[in-house]
C-alpha cells in the first residue's frame, strides 16, 4: 500500500492538568475519508489545530507525505496543502462570498505580495473562486457580504474556501453542523466526488454521514484514539456504542 | 544615598502609583470591563478636583469638599454615559475614541468657561497635614499617606466586586455579549450606567485628592490619563489586580528613574551633561517599560486576553 | 476597498470627485481672491490629508489603530529641518564617509524623509505587531513618546524649543515661496498618494491587508501571514506619513517635538473617524473639516473648542461612518 | 499712516493666563493712548507653535500688518520671530527672548521689550552670591529654557552647587526631588518651574516643611500665579525687572489703570505688554512705519516713560535694565510681591557680542 | 388553553432586505411548538423578533398576557422568556459557573440541578467557557437558560454539534422538560427528534410561515418539499 498522504504520531497536548489529545497517531491515505468522531471535548479539535499547525503539540510529530512538518506555521501548512473548516465558522465578515473565497485561491497561488493589478480582475484566480462556490451550492450568492449569510450558507462557505486552497488533503470540522439534512446530504455528496482528490480528514457529530462517507473511522475518548476500523466495526465495537453512539447505533 | 532617603523615595513611588492606580481602576472598568476607550475619563478626575476646589472653597471643608468630588463626577460620568456613551457600545472603538475626544474638548473649555484660565488650589485638610516620623526616622507627609491608605482600600473594594459579586459577573458577560447578556434578561444598561458612574467617581476622588497636593487647573487631567492608560495596558486590560501592579510598578520606575538615572549618568559624564540625559531617559522609563511588557507579554502581565 | 453594490461606488465617488475639486478650487479661489492665507490654509489640509492618508492604510484597511503616527510625521519632519539646517547654516551633517552639508533640495530630502520614515515604521512595526488590539494602540502610542521625549531633551536641533527652517526649501522648476505654487505641489502629492493607496487596496495585497483586518486566523488558514502584509503595509504608511511631516515642515518652515506628540497622532486619528474609517478620502474630508471647522470657529468665540466639541459630537452620534459614510451611505469599510 | 499690529498670544489651554494679561496690559496702554491710527488685531496660538506660525502667515500675508508682538514662549517665538523679520515685519516681544534671537541670530527688526530669558536666572544667581549662600540646590525642567535657566543662573553664583536637578517638562509630582533637596543639605534652593509646574511644587514644598531660604525667577511668582500658590509663597525671593511697587509715576498710573479697568493686580506679563504698546506708540509719534529705517530708530530711542523706569535697548536690541529681587507678600489679605534689593543694575545680557548687528 | 406566546403577521427587515413577510404562529402553555425550514429560511430573525433583540417591522407579539411590541430586551426575557442562542454565545471569559449565574433568576432551576443534567458542566465548573469544547459550550448555554427559570424554552439549534450519545440525552432532557409542564420554542434540523416532542409544527419558507400542523402529518411529499428530507 502507498504511503499515506498525512501520518501523525504521538501527538500529545495537554491544557493544565487536562489532556485534550494523549499519544495520538493515525494516518490519511490517499482517496479516502477518514472520519474521526468522539463525545464532546475528546479533543479532536485539539488534534485538527496540531495538525494544522495553531497549536503547537507537547509531544509527537505530524508528517505530511513523509516530510516532518516540526517548525512550520499555520500559514506553511496551508500552503502545503492543508485546507481545514473550523468548527465554528471563521470567515471575513466584511467580504462577499466572493471576495472570501477569491481570498483563499490567492493564498493558494502563493502570491500575495503583489501591489498593482486589481485582484478582483484576474482572471484565473474569479475562475476558480466561481467554480468553488458553485461546488459549495452558494451559486448565486457571490456578491452578498458574509455577515449577511445565513448560519447554514456561512458553513458553506468555509467549505469553498477550503476547496479553492486545492489541497493536498482536507481538515474538515463539523463542515455539516447545522447545514440542515438537504445541505448536509449535498455536502457529503460533494465530499464523496471530493476523496478522489483530496483525501479528507473528518470529524463530524451527524453519523449518518460519518457512516456513509467514510472509509475508516477513529473513535477518540478522552484525548485518546480507542479505536480505528470500518464504519461497521465502528458501529458494531460495543466502548464506542457505550461513550459516544449510544441508542443510535 | 542614605538608607533613608531610598526608603522615602520608595514611599513616594508608592503613593504615587495607588495615586494613578485609583485613575487607572475606573478606567480599566470601563475600559477592559465594558469595552469602551473613554479618552475623557481625565475629564472627570479635572471634574472632581474642580468640584472639590469649589465646594472646599465655599464651605471651607476639605472633607465636603473631596464629598463633592466623589459625587459631582459620578454625576457627570452617569450623565455622559446615558446621554452619549450608551449610543457607542455598539460602535466600534473609533467612533468611542471620536466621541470622547469631543468630551475631552467639551468639559475642559466649559470648565475653563465657568472658572476661567486661573488655576484654583486647595490647602490639604489641618487633620493630614505636615509630615509623621515612621520607624527608622523617615519624615513622610501624613496626607500621602493617607493617600497610600486609600489606594489600598480601593483595590481591596473594586477587587471584591467585580472578582466576586454577581454585578462584577453580570458586567463581564456584557463584555463578552452585550445582546446575549439582555436577552437572559439582566438590564445591561443600567448596570453599566451604574460602573461608569463609579469608574467616574474614582477618578474624580483622585483628581480631588491629586489637585490637593499639586493644583487645580484645565487641562489637569490629560497627562494622567495617558498614564493610566500605560498602567492598565502593562497590568493587563480589564484586571483590577493588573492595573494596582501596574501602576504601583510605573510609579516606582517613575520615581527612582528621575532620582537614579542622573547620578548613574553621573558616574562617568560631566554633571550638568548627566542630568540631562538622565532626566530625559527618566522621562521615557515608562514607555520603555510599557514596550518592553508588551513585547515579552503582548497581552500584559494580568491579561486575559491578547 | 471591496467593490460595493450597484450604485453605491458612483455615490461614493462622486462625493470623492466633490472633494477632490473642493480642494483643489478652494485653493484656486482663494489665490484668485488674493487671500494667501487661505491658500496656506488648504495647504495645511492637504498635507495633514497625506498624513492621515498614510495612517488610513494601516488603520481603514489593515484595522491597525497606530496611536503613534506622530513619530513618522515628526521624522519626516526633523528629516527635513535637519537637512535644511545643515544647509542653511553650511555645517556638515556628517563627514564620513564623504562630507554632508544637508540640501534644501526636496525630492532628496522627501527621499530621505520616505526612508526614515520606512525604517522608523520598520523596527517599531516589527515590535508592535507582536501585539493586538487595544495593546497595539499602546504600545504604539509608548515608541512616539519615546521619540517624542528624545526630540524634547536632544538639544542639538533645539530640543523643544524646536528648528526653524528660514527658508523654504526648493523643488526643480517650481517658486516654492509662492504659496499656490506650493499648494499645487501638495495636491499633485496628495492625489498620488491617494491613487497609489486605492491601488495598493484594490491590489492582491490589499486584498490580504483587509483580510488581515477582520480574521487573522483565516488569513493563515489560506496560507497568508498576516504578520508580513501588516508589517509592510506598516512601512508603507510610515513611509507617507513622513512624507508628509516633510511637508508640513516646509509649510510652517519650522519643526519642533510638538510634531511628534501623542495630540497630533490623536488629530490624524481624529481626521480619519471623522472622514469616515477606510474611505479612500476619508483623511481629506476629515482634515478639511476639523480646520475648516477650527478655524471658522476660532473666530467666534474664545471659547469655540467648546462648540468645536459640540459638533465634532454630533457628528459621531448621527452621522454614522463619519463624513463620507453619511454622504455617500452604503457599507463602512472598517 | 495707521500701523496694524498682529498680536499672537495664548489665550486657551495651559498658560492661558501669561497671554491673558499680556494682551489687557497691552490694550490697556492701547486704550489710553486712543490713537486712532494703531489697530491691533488679536489671535490665540493655543501654545502651539505650528498655530502660531500660521497665524503669523495670515497676519502677514492676508491682513498685512506692519509689526507683530505678543507671544509668551520661546518656542513659538522661533518658530515666528525669524520668519516674520526676514518679510520686513517688526517684531516686538512680549516675553519670550531666547538666547538665538539675542546672539548669531538677531535681527535689525527684532526687538525685546522684556528681557533676554536669562536675565532674571542671571539676577538670580547675583542675589545668591550676595546673600552669601554657599551651597545651592538648582533645579530646572528639561528643556532648552530650563538648561538656559541654570546655566544662567550659574554665570553669576559663585558659591557650589550642591546638586543639579533637571526636572520632566509638565510634572505635577515633586516628592521625589524634595526629598532630595531635604537630603542634600543645601543652603538654599534656587528654581524655575513656570506655569502649574511652579504652584504644584510650591504646595507640595510647603507641606515638606523644609526650612530652606527659596529663589526663583518672578515666573513662578507672578501675579497671575500667587493665589493658586497660597501661603507657600510668602517669603519667596524672586528677581524681577519689574514690581508693582517700583516707584515712579508710569508704574503708579499702570497699577491703578490696570486695576481700575480689570479689577486685579497686574502681573509682570501685563507690565511687558503695556510697556511694548508704550514703545510701539512712542515710535509711532517720530516715524512713520512705511519708512522702514526710521521707524526703526525710532524705535531704538525708547523714549517712553517705561513702568521700570530707566529703559534703554543694547546693541542687539535687548533691554539694559535693573533687575530687582521681590518677595512675596501677603497685602490687605491678597498675596503679591515686593521689592527687597537690586540684584543687577543696567543688566544687558550675555549674547551681545554675538549678535553682529 | 389560551396561548403563552403569540405572533401575529410579523414582518422584518434587515436594512432594505425583507427577512420575514407576516409570519404568524403561537405557542400554548405546556406544550411544544417546533420552528422549521431550510437554511436562511427566518427561523432565527422570528426567533431575534421574539426575544426583542430585533425591532420587528410590524406585527404583534404577546407573550404570557403582555405585549412584548415596545419592550426592551431585558425586560421581556424576565416576563419568561429563556433563549438558547444560535452558534452558543457562551460568555467567552467567563467561568462555567458564572456563565451559570451571570442571569440566574430564582426557580426550580439551580447550579446544582444543572450540573446534574450535565455532569460535564460540574467538573469544568471553573474553566473559562472559550476553552470547552463545542459539546461543553452547547450544554452551558442550555444550563444557562435553564438558570433563568423561563416560561419559555426557546432553543435555536442547541444540538448542533453534539455527540450522539449527548445529543440524545439533551432530547430526553427536552422530552423531559416539557414532561414537567415547560413551554417550548424549538428550531432543528432533525424532523425525527423533533416529532419526538412537538405538539405543533411551523414551516417558515422565504420568510413567510408556509405550513401549519402537527410533526405527524409532516412526511413525504411534504417534508420533501419544505425541508428537503
Ligand atoms: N485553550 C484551552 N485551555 C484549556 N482547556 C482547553 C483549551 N482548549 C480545549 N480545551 C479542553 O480540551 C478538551 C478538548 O477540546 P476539543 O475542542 O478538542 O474537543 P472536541 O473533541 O473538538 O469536542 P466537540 O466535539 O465538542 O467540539 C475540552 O475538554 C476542552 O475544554
Ligand atoms: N445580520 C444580517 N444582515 C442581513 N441579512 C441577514 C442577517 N442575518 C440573516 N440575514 C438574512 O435573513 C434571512 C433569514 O436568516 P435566518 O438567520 O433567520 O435564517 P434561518 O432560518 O435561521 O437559517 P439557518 O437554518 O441557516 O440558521 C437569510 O436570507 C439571511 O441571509
Ligand atoms: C513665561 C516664561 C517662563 C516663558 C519662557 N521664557 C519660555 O520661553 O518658555
Ligand atoms: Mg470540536
Ligand atoms: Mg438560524
Amino acid at each position: 500500500m502507498a504511503d499515506p498522504i498525512l501520518d501523525i504520531r504521538g501527538l500529545s497536548r495537554s491544557f493544565g492538568a487536562l489532556k485534550a489529545t494523549d499519544d495520538v497517531s493515525l494516518d490519511l491515505r490517499a482517496g479516502e475519508i477518514h472520519a474521526l468522531i468522539g463525545p464532546n471535548g475528546a479533543g479532536k479539535s485539539t488534534l485538527i489545530k496540531q495538525i494544522s499547525g495553531e497549536i503547537a503539540p507537547d509531544a509527537g510529530e505530524v508528517r505530511l507525505r513523509g516530510r516532518s512538518l516540526a517548525g512550520v506555521d499555520a500559514a506553511g501548512r496551508a500552503r502545503l496543502g492543508m485546507a481545514r473548516s473550523f468548527q465554528v465558522s471563521s470567515v471575513a465578515p466584511e467580504f462577499t462570498v466572493l471576495q472570501n473565497v477569491v481570498l483563499s485561491a490567492q493564498g493558494a497561488s502563493g502570491a500575495s505580495f503583489r501591489f498593482f493589478r486589481p485582484v478582483m480582475r484576474d482572471a484565473g484566480l474569479l475562475g476558480t473562486a466561481h467554480d468553488c462556490i458553485a461546488q459549495a451550492g452558494l451559486s448565486g450568492r457571490e456578491a452578498v457580504p458574509a455577515a449577511e449569510l445565513a448560519h447554514g450558507e456561512r458553513r458553506k462557505l468555509e467549505i469553498a474556501m477550503a476547496l479553492a486552497l486545492r489541497p493536498a488533503l482536507f481538515l474538515l470540522d463539523e463542515p455539516m453542523a447545522g447545514m440542515g439534512t438537504e445541505g448536509a446530504t449535498a455536502l457529503g455528496d460533494l465530499l464523496d466526488g471530493l476523496r478522489h482528490r483530496a483525501p479528507i480528514l473528518l470529524v463530524e457529530h451527524d453519523m449518518d454521514a460519518v457512516f456513509r462517507l467514510s472509509d475508516r473511522v477513529s473513535v477518540l475518548v478522552y484525548g485518546r484514539v480507542v479505536a480505528t476500523g470500518t464504519p461497521d466495526e465502528i458501529r458494531a465495537d460495543p466502548e464506542v456504542q457505550r461513550v459516544y453512539l449510544g441508542e443510535e447505533a | 544615598m542614605s538608607t533613608i532617603l531610598l526608603i522615602e523615595q520608595l514611599l513616594n513611588g508608592l503613593q504615587s502609583g495607588l495615586m494613578l492606580f485609583l485613575m487607572a481602576a475606573g478606567l480599566t472598568l470601563v475600559f477592559g470591563v465594558m469595552g469602551l476607550i473613554n479618552l475623557a475619563h481625565g475629564s472627570l478626575y479635572m471634574v472632581g478636583a474642580f468640584a472639590c476646589a469649589g465646594v472646599a472653597a465655599a464651605t471651607g471643608s476639605f472633607w465636603l469638599g473631596l464629598a463633592a468630588s466623589i459625587a459631582a463626577a459620578a454625576a457627570a460620568g452617569a450623565i455622559v454615559e446615558v446621554a452619549v456613551i450608551r449610543r457607542l457600545y455598539a460602535r466600534d472603538h473609533l467612533d468611542q475614541v471620536l466621541a470622547t475626544f469631543a468630551l475631552i474638548l467639551i468639559f475642559s473649555e466649559g470648565t475653563r468657561w465657568l472658572y476661567g484660565s486661573f488655576p484654583l488650589y486647595l490647602n490639604v485638610p489641618p487633620s493630614l497635614s505636615g509630615s509623621v516620623t515612621l520607624p527608622g526616622g523617615i519624615q513622610y507627609s501624613l496626607f500621602r499617606l493617607a493617600i497610600i491608605g486609600a489606594g489600598l482600600a480601593v483595590a481591596v473594594g473594586l477587587f471584591l466586586l467585580i472578582g466576586k459579586t454577581r454585578i462584577g459577573v453580570q458586567v463581564r458577560a456584557g463584555e463578552a455579549d452585550r445582546e446575549m447578556i439582555a436577552a437572559l434578561g439582566v438590564d445591561i444598561r443600567r448596570l453599566y450606567t451604574l460602573v461608569f458612574a463609579l469608574g467616574a467617581a474614582l477618578a474624580g476622588m483622585a483628581g480631588a485628592l491629586v489637585g490637593t497636593i499639586q493644583s487645580v487647573q484645565v487641562g489637569m487631567g490629560e497627562p494622567v490619563l495617558i498614564l493610566a492608560f500605560v498602567v492598565i495596558v502593562i497590568g493587563g486590560i480589564g484586571s483590577i489586580k493588573g492595573a494596582l501592579v501596574g501602576a504601583l510598578l510605573v510609579g516606582l520606575t517613575d520615581t527612582m528613574g528621575r532620582v537614579l538615572l542622573p547620578s548613574i549618568f553621573g558616574l562617568f559624564m560631566e554633571t550638568s551633561a548627566a542630568t540631562s540625559v538622565g532626566a530625559a531617559l527618566a522621562s521615557m522609563a515608562i514607555y520603555i517599560l510599557m514596550a518592553l511588557v508588551l513585547i515579552v507579554k503582548p497581552g500584559g502581565l494580568f491579561g486575559a486576553r491578547a | 476597498m471591496p467593490e460595493g453594490r450597484g450604485g453605491r461606488m458612483t455615490r461614493a465617488q462622486i462625493v470623492n470627485a466633490a472633494l477632490a475639486l473642493g480642494l483643489i478650487g478652494f485653493g484656486l479661489g482663494a489665490w484668485a481672491m488674493d487671500e494667501t492665507f487661505l491658500v496656506t490654509l488648504a495647504t495645511k489640509v492637504a498635507i495633514l490629508a497625506i498624513a492621515g492618508a498614510g495612517l488610513n492604510l494601516v488603520l481603514g484597511f489593515g484595522g491597525l489603530v497606530s496611536f503613534g503616527h506622530a513619530a513618522y510625521f515628526g521624522l519626516g519632519g526633523y528629516a527635513s529641518g535637519i537637512l535644511a539646517h545643515h544647509a542653511l547654516n553650511y555645517t556638515a551633517m556628517f563627514e564620513w564617509p564623504f562630507v554632508f552639508e544637508g540640501t534644501t533640495s526636496m525630492p532628496v530630502i522627501w527621499l530621505t524623509a520616505m526612508a526614515v520614515g520606512a525604517l522608523a515604521a520598520l523596527v517599531i512595526g516589527a515590535l508592535s505587531l507582536r501585539t493586538t488590539g487595544v495593546y497595539f494602540i499602546m504600545i504604539t502610542l509608548a515608541f512616539g513618546q519615546m521619540i517624542f521625549y528624545f526630540a524634547i531633551s536632544w538639544p542639538a536641533y533645539g530640543g523643544e524649543d524646536g528648528l526653524p527652517i528660514y527658508v523654504r526649501n526648493g523643488f526643480p522648476g517650481l517658486n516654492t515661496l509662492d504659496p499656490v505654487q506650493f499648494f499645487g505641489l501638495v495636491c499633485v502629492v496628495l492625489f498620488a498618494m491617494l491613487g497609489l493607496i486605492s491601488m495598493l487596496a484594490r491590489s492582491r495585497f490589499g486584498l490580504a491587508l483587509q483580510a488581515a483586518r477582520q480574521n487573522r486566523q483565516r488569513l493563515m488558514a489560506v496560507g497568508i501571514r498576516p504578520g508580513g502584509v501588516l508589517l509592510v503595509a506598516f512601512v508603507i504608511s510610515g513611509a507617507i506619513t513622513a512624507l508628509a511631516g516633510a511637508l508640513y515642515a516646509d509649510l510652517n518652515r519650522f519643526v519642533s517635538p510638538s510634531m511628534l506628540s501623542w495630540h497630533l497622532s490623536g488629530e490624524l486619528l481624529v481626521f480619519l473617524i471623522l472622514g469616515g474609517t477606510g474611505r479612500l478620502f476619508a483623511p481629506l474630508a476629515g482634515a478639511g473639516l476639523y480646520i475648516a471647522l477650527e478655524h471658522l470657529l476660532g473666530g467666534v468665540s474664545d471659547h469655540w473648542q467648546f462648540f468645536f466639541g459640540l459638533l465634532l459630537l454630533g457628528v459621531v452620534l448621527f452621522a454614522r461612518g463619519g463624513v463620507i459614510g453619511f454622504l455617500a451611505g452604503g457599507k463602512r469599510h472598517g | 499712516e495707521p500701523v496694524k499690529v498682529g498680536m499672537i498670544t495664548t489665550l486657551s489651554g495651559g498658560g492661558a493666563s501669561l497671554g491673558i494679561d499680556t494682551r489687557d496690559g497691552f490694550m490697556l496702554a492701547v486704550e489710553k493712548a486712543g490713537n486712532p491710527d494703531l489697530e491691533v488685531h488679536i489671535e490665540d496660538d493655543q501654545r502651539k507653535p505650528e498655530v502660531a506660525v500660521q497665524l503669523s502667515d495670515e497676519m502677514i500675508q492676508s491682513e498685512d500688518v506692519d509689526v507683530l508682538t505678543g507671544i509668551v514662549w520661546s518656542n513659538l517665538a522661533m518658530a515666528v520671530v525669524p520668519g516674520a523679520v526676514r518679510q520686513g515685519k517688526f517684531y516686538l516681544s512680549t516675553n519670550a527672548a531666547p538666547s538665538q534671537l539675542a546672539g548669531k541670530g538677531c535681527h535689525e527688526n527684532y526687538f525685546s521689550v522684556s528681557y533676554q530669558n536669562d536675565n532674571l536666572h542671571e539676577a538670580a544667581g547675583q542675589y545668591a552670591t550676595d546673600e552669601g549662600f554657599g551651597r545651592m540646590f538648582i533645579m530646572a525642567p528639561n528643556y532648552p529654557a530650563g538648561q538656559d535657566s541654570l546655566s544662567g543662573f550659574k554665570r553669576f553664583y559663585e558659591g557650589e552647587v550642591a546638586n543639579e536637578v533637571y526636572t520632566q517638562l509638565g510634572q505635577t509630582d515633586y516628592a521625589a526631588e524634595i526629598a532630595q533637596i531635604r537630603d542634600s543639605g543645601a543652603d538654599a534652593l534656587f528654581f524655575f518651574l513656570p506655569g502649574g509646574m511652579g504652584i504644584s511644587f510650591m504646595k507640595q514644598w510647603a507641606e515638606a516643611g523644609i526650612d530652606m531660604p527659596v529663589v526663583g525667577p518672578a515666573f513662578s511668582f507672578s501675579q497671575d500665579i500667587l493665589p493658586a500658590i497660597g501661603e507657600a509663597a510668602v517669603g519667596v525671593k524672586n528677581t524681577a525687572q519689574w514690581s508693582k511697587d517700583i516707584d515712579n509715576e508710569a508704574n503708579a498710573a499702570f497699577v491703578a489703570a490696570f486695576e481700575e479697568k480689570y479689577d486685579r493686580l497686574p502681573s509682570l506679563y501685563a507690565a511687558q505688554g503695556y510697556d511694548t504698546a508704550r514703545l510701539l506708540l512712542s515710535a509711532m509719534e517720530k516715524a512713520d512705519v512705511s519708512d522702514a529705517d526710521a521707524f526703526r530708530e525710532a524705535l531704538r530711542a525708547a523714549e517712553f516713560d517705561s513702568v521700570r523706569g530707566d529703559f534703554a535697548f543694547g546693541p542687539n536690541q535687548h533691554p539694559v535694565q535693573d533687575i530687582y529681587v521681590r518677595e512675596v507678600i501677603s497685602e490687605e489679605g491678597q498675596l503679591t510681591n515686593k521689592i527687597v534689593a537690586t540684584a543687577m543694575e543696567d543688566r544687558g545680557d550675555a549674547y551681545a557680542e554675538e549678535c553682529s548687528m | 388553553m389560551s396561548a403563552l406566546l403569540e405572533v401575529e403577521d410579523l414582518n422584518a427587515a434587515y436594512g432594505a432586505s425583507q427577512a420575514l413577510f407576516g409570519v404568524s404562529l403561537a405557542v400554548k402553555e405546556g406544550q411544544a411548538l417546533a420552528l422549521m425550514g431550510r437554511n436562511g429560511m427566518g427561523k432565527t430573525t422570528t426567533i431575534a423578533c421574539i426575544t426583542r433583540m430585533m425591532a420587528a417591522r410590524s406585527g404583534r407579539i404577546s407573550f404570557a398576557g403582555h405585549d412584548l411590541g415596545r419592550l426592551p430586551s431585558h425586560k421581556a426575557a424576565r416576563l419568561g422568556l429563556g433563549l438558547v442562542p444560535e452558534g452558543r454565545r457562551a460568555f467567552a471569559g467567563l467561568t462555567v459557573r458564572e456563565n451559570l449565574i451571570a442571569a440566574a433568576r430564582r426557580g426550580a432551576w439551580s447550579f446544582e440541578k444543572v450540573c446534574d443534567l450535565f455532569p460535564r458542566l460540574a467538573e469544568r465548573a471553573g474553566q473559562r467557557a472559550e476553552t470547552l469544547s463545542g459539546g461543553e459550550q452547547q450544554m452551558l448555554v442550555i444550563g444557562r437558560a435553564l438558570m433563568t427559570n423561563p416560561k419559555l424554552l426557546i432553543l435555536d439549534e442547541a444540538t448542533e454539534g453534539l455527540a450522539p450519545v449527548v445529543r440524545a440525552e439533551i432530547w430526553a432532557a427536552i422530552r423531559a422538560l416539557k414532561s414537567q409542564g415547560q413551554s417550548i420554542l424549538v428550531v432543528d434540523k432533525s424532523l425525527r427528534e423533533l416529532s419526538s416532542v412537538a405538539d405543533d409544527c411551523v414551516v417558515l419558507e422565504r420568510g413567510r410561515d408556509v405550513w401549519h400542523g402537527p410533526p405527524a402529518a409532516l412526511s413525504g411529499d411534504l417534508a420533501q418539499r419544505y425541508l428537503g428530507v
